[in-house]
């Protein structure tokens, strides 16, 4: 999972890559290491071009980080979805919590535009 | 109620047709006391068939060749349920054995598949010295 | 005139990707097995005498359809080499042609006909190629024609498609779910057009149906529900409370967890499948999909304690009887290590009866391995098709929710009530389903 | 199990009667026309009551040799019961399978020259 931060516009962005699969047994790493980017910036980008597979807990996980992030006022945006993952979100309906995008540099970019995201579950 | 049979032969490739006729009769016959449908070939074919398979593995495997060991074969009839049971004396084995790959001619290995096809249930357990394989079918 | 179903392996090769539990000849279309389409066609172009070839097992399919007498037919079954042509498959079965009029059907396709239309005169037309073909089958008629064409009513249309792939598979399906009523002659009842509903089907007052929908045998469909429009529901599925389901097959022997929403997807299994793609997502819990639920630690310590809390119960309750029997049943050597003993003589029965069989596994639950009651641990598990056993709702346990029911412990609609119930279960209800294993057990048949 | 063997014309039909198991099933290789592996035979099985998994066996062995030496095996008029077990196994893919002798026979024929 590499990180890195981005700042556009006086707003510093976390990107996070997420690869391989994401799964019960290594959801809780990603938990924890969240709260360490979250420590860094409320606004996070999971770039999920290298993320293969997802299960229900992997999904838990995401959907648990976003609950912190808005209660922070930040946000989590997702990037690259292949379409199996895209596929959870859908059906889950996990898909209506989350701003999606086709790539890294849109979600970062899409913070920039509107800073301050006002988002509503 | 519950009637069992218990048949002992011995380990010997000439009797594998007693052991199959046997089964296909005791499968009618429970077949007949449950209802009129005796028309009913494939349970009793299922029998004939696995009891068969069963015995000609136990006598292939054989340590010994001799007439002294014995298989044993214990029929249970039970309401709508026919049990069968084959014990004998051979080093252990293991009845998840691959599928035989049809495209190299194979002529052996078919058995198991047969028996696991064609009964309901299919277990094997290895206790004091003796290969014990169980298989049921519900009629 | 007699009818001759000829489908080579190589055509449905995908079925068996996408729907590895599934005989290719027996995969539902709406809510009706693909061969039962061919053999209604042939009925209706006159046929009394049908026989199906194929070069794979027939032995599932001739479960189903047994001798063809629920048609009126008779129903015969014969094999064929991969590389039979035509002709190779009339020498075959020189026999069941017998010299007269044939129609020969090849290849995996749908054909779809009008059941409110003739198709008699196919006995009579005199040509020698096909009648309809597509890529990979024809339906071509061989040997005299019978006489007696009908100038009247001139032959009802009919055509063939290639079932190819999911996405063919998915269209005709709902095709079929949209016109089925009036032109296929489909199962089920239906008290209005466009919604057939199998029987033992729960349905919430809270649910919604959405017309058309077809929904299969056995099926619960859980409160606060969305049914259809555009839904296929096979036979043992379970709907799980605030779903919804709309232009989408589920597939039989299917749970659908809490919560989702499936929408232009087929599900089987805990399988989904994006039917325009045919991106298949396979996930790694047996339960479709357990909705977006975090597993709490504290809950599972809690439901741990319960669990042997009762066993410890259970074991204290037991101890005597074991100890009188347990001697006994092992110098008889009927006693086995494997938990589901065989009830053999009157301590046997006895032992069964009061569970004493699964007295050693009583102690696992102690020590946190074995749940009390969740998933039938049973090592030699009969059904063709195995569920994978892994995952955090497939609870291994001393007893199933199986039991407890009264359902027939193996089978896969046993690991839909199984699921179920994990998804559902509390520790107090866990105690209660315990208790009606155990009264169960005690009071069957003997 | 009772072996009949009558020539009609280059293919030789084998006629089996009655039951092929482990203790039957090594006849079969004693028949000369199955053990002659150049010439292509007919195996009716008509009158097959019960054939298991040694018998099967046999006949793809049978197959194999005959096929290796360029010659036909071909089988006909098999009950449903003795289907069934081929059906089971899969090995219906490595025969073919006629309900008619006679066709087999006029099929034999034909593919021998070619």
């Amino acid at each position: 999972m590499a990180f890195r931060l981005d700042t556009l516009n006086g707003i510093t962005v976390g990107i996070a890559e997420l690869n391989g699969r994401l799964v019960a047994e290594n959801s809780t790493i990603l938990q924890k290491t969240c709260s360490d980017w979250q420590q860094k910036t409320p606004f996070l980008v999971f770039d999920c071009s290298n993320l293969d597979f997802i299960d229900s807990s992997g999904l838990g996980t995401i959907v648990g980080c976003l609950r912190k992030a808005l209660e922070k006022n930040g946000d989590i945006k997702l990037a690259g979805l292949n379409a199996k993952v895209a596929m959870v979100f859908e059906l889950t309906k996990a898909k209506k919590l989350f701003s999606i995008f086709s790539n890294a540099g849109e979600a970062a970019a899409s913070f920039a535009a509107s800073p301050v995201s006002s988002k509503t579950q | 109620m519950k009637s069992v049979i218990t048949l002992a032969l011995p380990c010997d490739i000439r009797f594998t047709r007693l052991a199959s006729q046997m089964a296909a009769n005791t499968a009618s016959l429970l077949a007949s006391t449950c209802n009129a449908d005796t028309g009913n070939w494939e349970f009793s074919h299922a029998f004939e068939l696995a009891i068969s398979e069963a015995f000609s593995n136990a006598v292939f495997y054989s340590t010994e060749k001799t007439a002294s060991q014995k298989v044993t074969i214990t029929f249970t009839l039970e309401q709508h349920r026919l049990m069968a049971t084959i014990r004998d004396t051979n080093e252990p084995f293991s009845i998840e054995t691959p599928e035989p790959s049809i495209e190299n001619y194979p002529e052996r290995g078919y058995g198991l598949m047969l028996i696991r096809t064609v009964m309901d249930t299919v277990s094997y357990i290895r206790e004091n010295g003796e290969n014990i394989i169980t298989m049921s079918k519900q009629l | 005139m007699k009818t001759l179903i000829a489908i080579k392996e190589q055509y449905h090769t995908w079925v068996h990707e996408a729907f590895p539990a599934m005989h290719p000849l027996l995969l539902p279309l709406c809510n009706k097995p693909f061969i039962e389409y061919l053999i209604d066609f042939a009925i209706l172009a006159g046929s009394r005498e049908v026989r199906l070839l194929s070069d794979g097992q027939l032995t599932e399919v001739e479960e189903h359809c047994g001798t063809g007498s629920r048609w009126g037919i008779e129903l015969s079954y014969a094999n064929l080499h991969p590389a039979d042509d035509q002709q190779q498959l009339l020498d075959k079965n020189r026999k069941f042609c017998g010299g007269g009029r044939t129609m020969i059907l090849t290849g995996y396709n749908f054909i779809s006909y009008n059941k409110q239309k003739s198709y008699l005169d196919l006995a009579t037309i005199a040509t020698d190629t096909p009648i309809a073909s597509c890529p990979g089958g024809t339906i071509t008629l061989k040997g005299p024609p019978e006489s007696g064409a009908s100038e009247k009513s001139p032959l009802a249309p009919f055509s063939i498609t290639p079932l190819d792939s999911v996405q063919s598979y998915f269209r005709i399906s709902m095709e079929t779910l949209q016109t089925g009523s009036s032109r296929y002659v489909l199962p089920g009842y239906g008290s209005e057009p466009d919604c057939s509903i199998g029987k033992n089907v729960i349905i919430s007052k809270t649910a919604q149906i959405r017309k058309p929908v077809s929904i299969g045998d056995n099926v619960q469909i859980l409160p606060k529900t969305i049914i259809g429009p555009s839904a296929i529901i096979g036979s043992n599925v379970v709907i799980d409370n605030g779903c919804s389901v709309s232009g989408s097959i589920i597939i039989d022997n299917t749970y659908i967890g809490e919560n989702l929403e499936i929408d232009m997807r087929i599900a089987a299994g805990n399988t989904l499948i994006d039917p325009t793609s045919g991106v298949s997502l396979t996930m790694e819990d047996p339960h479709l999909l357990v909705g977006i639920k975090t597993w709490a630690t504290t809950a599972i310590l809690k439901r741990k304690t319960i669990h042997a809390l009762a066993a410890t119960i259970l074991l204290v309750l037991q101890f005597i009887p074991f100890i009188l029997l347990f001697p006994l049943l092992k110098l008889q050597g009927k006693w086995k290590d494997d938990p589901y003993m065989q009830e053999t003589g009157l301590a046997g029965a006895l032992a069964v009866a009061i569970s004493l069989d699964r007295f050693p596994l009583l102690l696992k639950v102690i020590t946190g391995k074995l749940d009390i009651i969740g998933s039938s641990s049973r090592s030699t598990c009969a059904g063709k098709h195995s569920y994978p056993d892994s995952g955090p709702l497939s609870r291994l346990a001393v007893f199933s929710y199986a039991e407890a029911e009264d359902w027939p412990v193996n089978g896969s609609d046993a690991a839909i009530v199984e699921r179920f119930h994990a998804v559902h279960s509390t520790p107090i209800k866990d105690i209660g389903m315990t208790i009606k294993a155990l009264i169960n057990r005690l009071t069957k048949g003997r | 199990m009772t072996i009949t063997e009558t020539s009609d014309g280059s293919i030789t039909i084998v006629a089996l009667c009655g039951t092929i198991d482990s203790s039957t099933a090594p006849e079969l290789h004693k028949s000369p026309a199955i053990a002659d592996t150049l010439r292509s035979v007919v195996i009716d099985l008509e009158k097959v009551d019960f054939l298991d998994s040694s018998g099967l066996g046999a006949l793809v062995g049978t197959l194999r040799l005959k096929q290796e030496a360029k010659a036909a095996v071909l089988l006909s008029c098999m009950n449903p019961r003795v289907r069934k077990v081929f059906d089971i196994t899969g090995t219906v893919k490595l025969f073919h399978i006629f309900d008619d002798t006679s066709a087999a026979v006029e099929y034999a024929a034909t593919h021998n020259e070619g």
